[in-house]
């Protein structure tokens, strides 16, 4: 399981490596002049030169890519031109948001639609899956900002049951908080219970074809007790990687549902800085994000070990 | 379910097509597709108006006799814009998808097939790509691929990529050292000859299964960046532009926002239905996988 | 998501708009020399009203994020320099005419032959972390703005303290509008002892000013909390026991915040909000402005031998084949005002003799015909990709005339180069000017070589930069509207160098119980937050 | 003439009149799949008493275990569902029961125990074995948790797993595929069951855990009084342990009775067929197979007629025309057989048609063709995080064998012995060895790719698994034409089609099937396609990769007969890898014996065979049962212990040392050497060469 771990933590490494060049790339082809960008329009040529130096953009791509990755060793993810403050002290304002809401919709997500896959495979062929399936099916193919204007407009607009903006930690005001996520956290969950609702039920529908759960059944035990002590950790098993692909989701999801409800995330700080080519900040968003995402993976893959001895003991 | 040297006979594809529809479900996600396709080949013979004729005084009206969803900003047609937008949503689908599969395929069956290196290269890079958030890296190549339905398709393209590579190197993984790919190593054949002749065949079932999906996600995904302002090039009609545009007036013109919003899903809707059917009869073991 | 977008474009606008603001000398100016009283603040006539609804805090939600607050310098868009209204004072405030009128200082007088601007400041002001607000903290903030690279009061060549409360500015070129820029753009005047001690980055998070309101926290790109500050200089002043500035990046979000009563005051504007607002009853704020608006139009590429724009009978073809007229009267409810110049219609260099070019297809296609264009042709248009609707009205417009426009978005970054200094274009531009009443310094910032926007891409003909020049240096109003006049017929009817579909002023929306907020009312920069009161 | 026997009495009414322990009547299942019903079992009815031993025999697909689930009510519904039948335990009809109710569930695990045949996928992979073991015993003998742990701790030890206070926290995957059967058995009789039913319980094991697994469920049922309802297609396993036998066919019964009878006197059609097509390590070597023939495909088969009636040599007009046949008794007291013709009818056919029962065996060998000179594989295990080389797993140890031009050189070994790896080195399929591979005078691991590639059409290798070493896309003409395009041995398209017509018909395939798909070939007729493609390009060598192993018994004697048919026609040289002793006896003319990637012992045929010299061979051959249970009860059984162990564990001396009966102590320590003991016998063992005797077989 060591073994397991330092490869998968190396293999992360590597890949972070490539978001980092990728990123790098990707913040230095977008088009316009990244002076423009912080400065505006109307500069003067002083003004120009003044921000070009200053932004090291007179040293060549490799130089500036090394002292990038230089300084990120060192912690430094550079400032932002637009917020005049150091990224990192951004993203630590901003992180914490989108995580606390994404790891709220995950957890949501995970549990509702694990129930739901259960309910679905165990009745197979009756209303119950029948309602489950076709309700996956629409929360599957209902775009994430359709669902979110349509909630706000709902709850927020016309019933004025829920606020149309705002976040608040539970731990500062929490009735205010939970009546501040209850609305993005559902926008941001629907489609991964849609997901993890097929993904289980097929698997266990799956799994309860196996020769063990034939096995189970032979020993006389209950059919409860078959699904949940035999099935259920056999089929949770899909549903763990699913789960880990669901925080780039989350992140990707967060970007319009913070914009919407005004939360300021992470999210909503890499569409910002995308947009006005805040470089410093775009390209520390990704890296950032793309950490948090191989290190869920991570998690994913080291959780594989409790589920799964096959792989924890080697 | 074709095979090279023999051509499947009628009765065969009269029982792939049985099986398939043996779900009414799937029916129904069939139609759903067929009558947006349709909608989308012939569209200038039923459109009621010219999608692209504006009409100042008519901004924004609401639904009338003439115009049976009412008109846009600029006083456009919003039915027949949506007919219009079913060919851009399928166009792009459809495209996107085939950039994405084809590139996929490639460097998955390459991946698997020479395994080492060269898959620990093209793995590592592709987990780099999934660990980016989608829409960070469509906006990335949006802003420098610029506007329009080419960049579009490639943006949309790229991003799935990985889903592809991914599924056809474990595919390929999966029956590379099995015996009939064995047996024809032993019997002299190139590797060339394997991957394409041999290897790539076998994998396609997934595949297509997969594609068929895509089309409906893609579909979506154009849709978030039509809503982003990363969509088509004016005029042309999109409906995530439409629900982009119409979404803030929901207060006032809800048929502008819901219209093209109900399109994405019942279109969505079909593929993912027609492709869950699809995998049922192709690749049952796929289930929930994709 | 796409009104988010359509926010960071109106930042671009507001940006616009704000300079027209900064160096627009509205009207009375000009008068030289010139002493105004520092009485004439607009005066309330609910004060006990206002009184009698003491307390209560206003949240005010903007569709645009503030990158600075404290550093006058680094204030950009319209919406930074509402935002720090509380905090930060200027030294002069416009009042219902337009007319600038002293606000922090006590009062100011120009002098066109000596080339001076002198400015006496009030006794006893402090800012709110002790320190007093003198002549050399104004020259200090004056200098601060300079050095940060600002060109708005380059004229400036020398300020002398010449007691603690008076100030002499020497420039070193007669310049009719310099005390706008002086007193209201550069004039926002923060501690520099806060500055000297803490540093620029500190300062643009914290202002320190002398406002009604001191400043408590910036979540950014969520809200800016200010409280009561209790020593304000005037007595019983202000009303509010706090004010709550909140971004918000989706129009809808604010829409649907207004409804729901969660904020008092919408800082942005625009159809979407107007049209939802409607249904509830409610009215924007606005009136239309003759000076200080935002001209909407294209322009052509100009200058480049090589595309058919640099024929005068196509650029005028375009002019005829789009109906701005119509387009105007569409965005009426926003605040669009048809104008066939480039000036606000109304202003005292609005020319009634321009002719322009009536909407006229026939007439178009005749001039592309003799152009040597009778089926059209194909080109480019460029605009800002959160405003991409006006340029396809002018597409279907085109399209009538055989001319085939491919639109092409442009992220802000690039739309800022392809218009900045050393930018050109080849195609049609979505142009977004200042409008305003004093038009030449405006015009030498596109039409000249010493330009600063869009300048690369437009032809720069001789003539015209000697009426801009004259323009202002003339010493009296009379001459300056004379040439100015002369200036606006000549742009559009001689050359047509642009196609203006509209001025645009600004719209506010406030709850019903909000009472004296005057947000844009005077000037779009800048409202009057120590008046304000909520109805209890 | 022939004789029909007496009149049927219905089958029913004789086993109501005495009390049995299951009893099952008239039972019926079927599946539904894409609206097509397939009749899996079809109104079979039979009975088990207290303490026997019964087999249901039958190959694939002839309904044996399903039956055995449904009287558990165990098959998946949908798409299977019980048709009719009653299932009578001790009074209890089991039929009338819901599947998942109390009284079905108390039935399960309680009074019947039940053991599949796969141990890998029947234990769940996620569970403790302790907490699996546990279930049972909590549930049906009403112990408690800890009395319960006690009780799991015993059976294991009953059921040999060695240390099992320890191994009960572990999991399924850390024991050996025998080690999880013990397990299943040991869950099988936790709830003190009447009747243990064990589908296929060794199938899927090497023949030394297959006997002793099989030796412990005796044991077990002996000591408990236990009876054993064993499903199972070896026959030789049946002679040695049932005591009543039912032959399946098609769902249906076609012969039972007591074991002795019907091996004596087997009396169905396809009951003789299958005794007649399997070889036997009693064989003779010259006694020619008798295939049961198979038609072009197993249709679905007529309802109303005799459902062995396609496949059977003895068929007449009155099978034709006459419904299906009932069981009717035999000569035997309770020896019935399903057929129209009696036993004396069928051997009176037999004598008749016994010519060419002989097959030829001289062989004019000359020079080798292959040579393999100290063959070592060796794949790198690798650790750390680095993935550094940690050590290597020498999958095969310095083999040296001599392959004579045109003769049978066969290959015996359990599982992980290395025997498929020397195929899979000489194919160059793995290419990373050491030693030499010397082919015709060619070393083939110095040849470069591009000559490689021209000398494989010299060399080729028939699959073990007909099912998954064909392309499943590609048409039977496309498969078996490949080699002929590679190679461009021919030239023009009509020289291709003709060319593809001899090599259908050399395989006894009919040229018309060009066209179809693999899949809907079956079994048989696949591997036919693979021996022609293996053909196509005039071969000198064939390794044969257990090409029989993955066929039903009555298959497998069509493929050695073709195999043998084709070497005497064609002059090719075989390297025979088998892991059944009685198929590789029948075809081999040398045989070398593999244990843990070492050979052990190489042997002309009949030498090996007549005077095995080293234990493990000996082991081997006792192990593997003969199905005749005259000879079975009178055969000393020596049942080595423990199991094929990993590579990862040899031990360092004699690779056999850990489980041989003689281990001394320089066996533990030293490599013993291969030595000739005359007669071209090498075997490699201390004990022998000090020249020391132990009783043989």
């Amino acid at each position: 399981m060591a073994y397991f771990i330092a490869k998968r933590l190396m293999q992360s490494v590597v890949v972070i490596f490539i978001v980092s060049l990728f990123t790098f790339l990707l913040a230095y082809l977008m088009p316009g002049d990244p002076v423009y960008a912080m400065l505006g329009g109307d500069i003067t040529q002083e003004q120009y030169d003044m921000a070009y130096k200053e932004m090291n953009l007179d040293k060549p791509i490799y130089l500036r890519y090394v002292n990038w990755c230089a300084d990120l060793i060192k912690g430094d993810f550079g400032k932002s031109y637009k917020y005049r403050m150091p990224v990192i002290d951004l993203i630590k304002t901003r992180l914490p948001v989108t995580m606390y809401l994404g790891g709220l919709s995950i957890i949501i997500s995970t549990a509702v639609g694990i129930l739901f896959g259960i309910l679905a495979a165990t009745k197979r062929g009756k209303i119950l899956d029948t309602v489950i399936t076709f309700l996956a099916n629409l929360g599957a193919v209902m775009p994430l900002f359709w669902l979110a204007v349509l909630g706000m407009s709902l709850f927020a607009m016309h019933l004025k049951w829920l606020p149309s903006y705002g976040f608040t930690f539970p731990t500062e005001d929490f009735v205010k908080s939970v009546r501040q996520t209850i609305l993005p956290v559902i926008a941001l969950s629907v489609g991964a219970i849609a997901s993890t609702t097929r993904q289980m039920r097929s698997s266990m529908l799956e799994v309860i074809q196996q020769d063990y759960i034939r096995t189970a059944r032979a020993k006389g035990l209950k059919e409860s007790r078959v699904i949940s002590k035999h099935a259920l950790k056999n089929a949770l098993i899909p549903i763990v990687t699913l789960t880990g692909m669901s925080f780039r989701n989350v992140v990707s999801g967060s970007a319009s549902i913070e914009i919407i409800f005004s939360i300021a995330g992470t999210g909503q700080l890499l569409v910002t800085s995308v947009l006005s080519k805040d470089v410093a900040t775009t390209q520390a968003c990704i890296l950032i994000v793309a950490i948090v995402v191989s290190i869920a993976n991570l998690i994913v893959d080291i959780s594989y070990g409790y589920l799964d001895p096959r792989i924890r003991i080697q | 379910m074709k095979s090279s040297g023999t051509k499947p006979s009628t009765s065969k594809i009269r029982k792939f097509f049985k099986r398939l529809f043996a779900r009414k479900i799937v029916i129904f996600g069939a139609v759903l597709v067929v009558v947006f396709v349709l909608a989308a080949l012939l569209a200038p013979y039923i459109s009621p108006h010219d999608p692209y004729k504006q009409n100042l005084k008519l901004s924004f009206a609401k639904p009338s006799a003439q115009h049976v969803l009412g008109n846009d900003e600029l006083g456009r047609d919003i039915f027949s814009r949506i007919i219009y937008g079913a060919r851009t949503s399928l166009a792009i689908g459809f495209v996107a998808v085939m950039i994405a599969a084809g590139c996929g395929i490639l460097l998955g069956l390459v991946a698997g097939y020479l395994g080492g290196m060269v898959n620990s290269v093209i793995s590592r890079v592709m987990d780099a790509l999934m660990s980016i958030p989608a829409i960070m890296l469509s906006l990335g190549l949006g802003i420098i691929f610029g506007a329009g339905m080419t960049s579009l398709m490639i943006i949309l393209g790229l991003a799935t990529v990985p889903t592809y590579t991914r599924l056809m190197s474990a595919q390929v993984l999966a029956i590379r050292n099995s015996d009939f790919i064995n047996a024809e190593r032993v019997l002299g054949a190139s590797n060339i000859r394997i991957m394409f002749s041999h290897i790539l065949p076998n994998c396609l079932s997934p595949i297509i299964v997969l594609f068929t999906m895509n089309i409906g996600g893609t579909i979506l995904a154009e849709a978030s960046l039509s809503f982003l302002g990363l969509g088509v090039k004016a005029p042309m009609a999109s409906w995530g532009a439409m629900v982009n545009e119409g979404y803030s007036r929901l207060i006032t013109n809800p048929v502008f926002a819901l219209a093209p919003g109900i399109c994405i899903m019942l279109l969505v809707l079909g593929f993912n239905i027609l492709g869950d059917g699809l995998r049922d009869v192709l690749d049952p073991r796929l289930r929930g996988s994709i | 998501m796409r009104t988010f977008r359509k926010g960071i474009s109106l930042v671009v606008i507001a940006f616009l708009l704000f300079l027209t603001f900064a160096c627009s000398d509205s009207g009375s100016s000009a008068k030289t020399p010139d002493t105004t009283d520092a009485a004439a603040l607009p005066s309330s006539t609910t004060t006990a009203t206002a009184e009698a609804n003491r307390g209560g805090v206003l949240r005010v939600a903007f569709n645009a994020t503030a990158n600075c607050l404290g550093y006058p310098g680094g204030l950009a868009t319209f919406h930074e320099y509402q935002m720090v209204e509380p905090v930060v004072e200027s030294l002069g405030r416009y009042d219902e005419s337009g007319a600038l009128i002293p606000y922090l200082a006590e009062s100011f007088e120009t002098d066109a032959d000596a080339l001076t601007l002198t400015i006496h400041l009030r006794k006893d002001v402090t800012f709110h972390d002790g320190t007093a607000c003198d002549a050399e903290a104004v020259k200090w903030n004056l200098e601060e703005f300079k050095a940060s690279g600002r060109s708005e009061i380059n004229a400036v060549a020398d300020i002398l303290v010449k007691d603690p409360l008076t100030l002499v500015l020497q420039l070193s070129k007669w310049n009719n509008s310099i005390a706008d820029a002086v007193l209201f753009t550069a004039g926002r005047i923060v501690s520099p002892t806060y500055f000297k001690a803490n540093g620029k980055d500190a300062a643009i998070a914290n202002p320190v000013g002398t406002g009604p309101f001191k400043f408590v926290e910036w979540e950014r790109d969520v809200k800016i909390v200010y409280e009561k500050f209790d020593d304000f200089r005037i007595e019983g002043q202000p009303y509010l026991d706090g004010i709550e500035v909140i971004f918000m990046p989706d129009i809808t979000t604010i829409i649907s915040a207004m409804r729901a009563g969660e904020i008092d005051v919408i800082g942005t504007v625009n159809g979407t909000v107007v049209s939802a607002m409607e249904v509830d009853g409610l009215a924007p704020i606005s009136r239309p402005l003759t000076s200080g608006t935002v001209m909407f139009g294209v322009m052509p590429t100009s200058n480049d031998p090589s595309l058919p724009f640099y024929d005068l009978k196509v650029r005028q073809a375009i002019s005829h084949a789009i109906d701005a007229k119509a387009i105007a009267e569409m965005y009426k409810s926003q605040g669009w005002a048809y104008s066939n110049q480039w000036t606000p219609p109304g202003s005292w260099s609005y020319n009634d003799e321009t002719v322009g070019y009536p909407y006229d297809v026939q007439k178009a296609k005749k001039l592309l015909a003799e152009a040597g264009y009778p089926d059209g042709f194909s080109c480019k248009g460029y605009v800002n990709s959160g405003d991409v609707k006006l340029m396809e009205i002018t597409q279907a417009y085109l399209a009538e005339v055989g001319i085939d426009m491919e639109i092409i978005p442009l992220e802000s970054a690039k739309e800022n180069e392809m218009t900045g200094i050393n930018g050109t274009w080849d195609g049609i531009l979505r142009w977004a000017g200042r409008g305003e009443a004093d038009i030449a310094p405006v015009y030498a910032r596109t039409l000249t070589d010493a330009g600063v926007r869009c300048v690369g891409g437009v032809l720069h003909p001789k003539d015209v930069k000697e009426l801009i020049d004259a323009a202002i240096g003339a010493k009296t109003f009379e001459e300056k509207v004379k040439i100015s006049k002369e200036l606006s017929k000549k742009v559009i009817d001689d050359y047509c160098l642009l196609v203006p579909y509209a001025s645009v002023s600004s719209q506010f929306y406030a709850a019903e119980k909000v009472h004296e907020t005057h947000l844009g009312y005077y000037h779009i920069s800048s409202w009057t937050p120590e008046l304000a009161w909520i109805e209890k | 003439m022939y004789l029909i026997r007496g009149y049927a009495v219905p089958y029913e009414m004789r086993m109501k009149e005495i009390k049995h322990l299951l009893q099952i009547n008239n039972l019926s299942v079927s599946f539904r799949n894409d609206d097509i019903v397939t009749k899996a079992v079809n109104g079979i009815s039979y009975y088990i008493d207290q303490g026997e031993i019964v087999s249901v025999v039958g190959e694939s697909g002839s309904g044996k275990s399903v039956s055995q689930l449904a009287v558990l009510q165990l098959i998946p519904t949908p798409p299977g569902s019980i048709d009719s039948g009653s299932v009578t335990l001790e009074e209890e009809k089991l039929h009338t029961l819901k599947p998942t109710g109390p009284e079905m569930r108390k039935i399960r695990g309680g009074k019947i125990g039940m053991i599949f045949q796969e141990p890998m996928t029947s234990l769940n992979p996620v569970k403790t074995v302790g907490s699996q073991l546990l279930e049972p015993i909590i549930i049906h003998t009403g112990l408690n948790e800890k009395e319960a742990k006690k009780q799991a701790v015993s059976l294991l030890s009953q059921v040999g797993i060695p240390d099992a206070e320890k191994r009960l926290g572990e999991y399924p995957h850390q024991f050996s595929g025998g080690m999880r059967q013990r397990i299943m058995v040991a869950i099988a009789v936790a709830g003190n069951p009447k009747l243990i039913i064990a589908d296929e319980p060794t199938t899927a094991l090497d023949v030394t855990t297959q006997a002793q697994i099989l030796e412990l469920l005796k044991s077990i049922t002996m000591r408990h009084g236990t009876a054993l309802l064993l499903v199972t297609h070896n026959l030789g396993i049946v002679a040695r342990y049932a005591q009543r036998i039912y032959v399946m066919y098609a769902g249906r019964i076609v012969e039972s009775g007591r074991s002795q009878d019907i091996f004596a006197h087997p009396s169905h059609p396809y009951t003789r067929g299958l005794l007649n097509a399997i070889p036997r390590l009693d064989d003779s070597k010259e006694r020619k197979l008798q295939p049961i023939d198979a038609p072009d495909k197993i249709s679905t088969h007529d309802e109303e007629r005799c459902p062995f009636l396609p496949r059977c040599k003895y068929r007449c007009d009155m099978c034709s025309h006459q419904g299906i046949p009932d069981l009717t008794a035999t000569a035997e007291d309770g020896h019935f057989a399903a057929c129209y013709l009696s036993r004396e009818v069928l051997d009176n056919l037999d004598k008749n048609n016994c010519e060419a029962n002989r097959i030829d065996r001289r062989k004019p060998f000359t020079d080798h063709i292959l040579e393999i000179e100290n063959l070592s594989v060796h794949f790198p295990i690798k650790r750390g995080i680095l993935r550094m080389n940690a050590g290597k797993l020498t999958a095969v140890d310095q083999v040296s064998i001599k392959i004579k031009r045109g003769e049978t050189y066969g290959l015996v070994g359990e599982s992980g012995c290395g025997k498929t790896t020397i195929a899979t080195s000489i194919m160059r399929l793995i290419t990373d060895n050491e030693g030499e591979i010397i082919f015709n005078n060619l070393h083939l691991n110095r040849l470069k790719a591009s000559e490689l590639r021209r000398q494989r059409r010299k060399i080729q290798m028939i699959f073990q698994d007909p099912y998954s070493s064909l392309n499943p896309r590609k048409s039977a003409g496309t498969l078996v034409g490949e080699p002929l395009k590679i190679h461009k041995l021919v030239s023009t398209r009509t020289a291709y089609e003709s060319r593809l017509d001899e090599l259908f018909t050399l395989v006894g395939l009919s040229p018309s099937l060009k066209t179809r798909v693999a899949h809907e070939f079956s079994g048989g007729q696949r591997q036919r396609l693979g021996i022609a493609r293996a053909l196509a390009s005039n071969p000198d060598l064939i390794v044969c990769d257990e090409p029989i192993s993955a066929l039903d018994v009555s298959i497998q004697a069509q493929i050695i007969n073709l195999l043998e048919d084709l070497q005497q026609e064609l002059g090719l040289t075989y390297l025979f890898i088998a892991h059944d002793l009685s198929v590789v006896k029948h075809i081999s003319d040398t045989i070398t014996v593999m244990y843990l990637g070492k050979i052990v012992e190489t042997a002309p045929c009949d030498e090996l065979y007549g005077n095995p010299l080293h234990p493990y061979t000996q082991a081997l051959l006792a192990a593997v049962p003969i199905p005749d249970p005259m000879i079975e009860q009178t055969r000393e059984k020596i049942i080595i212990s423990g199991e094929v162990i990993s590579l990862m564990n040899r031990p360092a001396g004699c690779c056999f040392s850990d489980r041989c009966p003689y281990t001394m102590d320089i066996c533990r320590e030293q490599v013993p050497p291969g030595k000739n003991y005359g007669k071209d016998h090498e075997v490699a063992c201390f004990k022998l060469s000090q020249g020391m005797n132990y009783p043989q077989a």
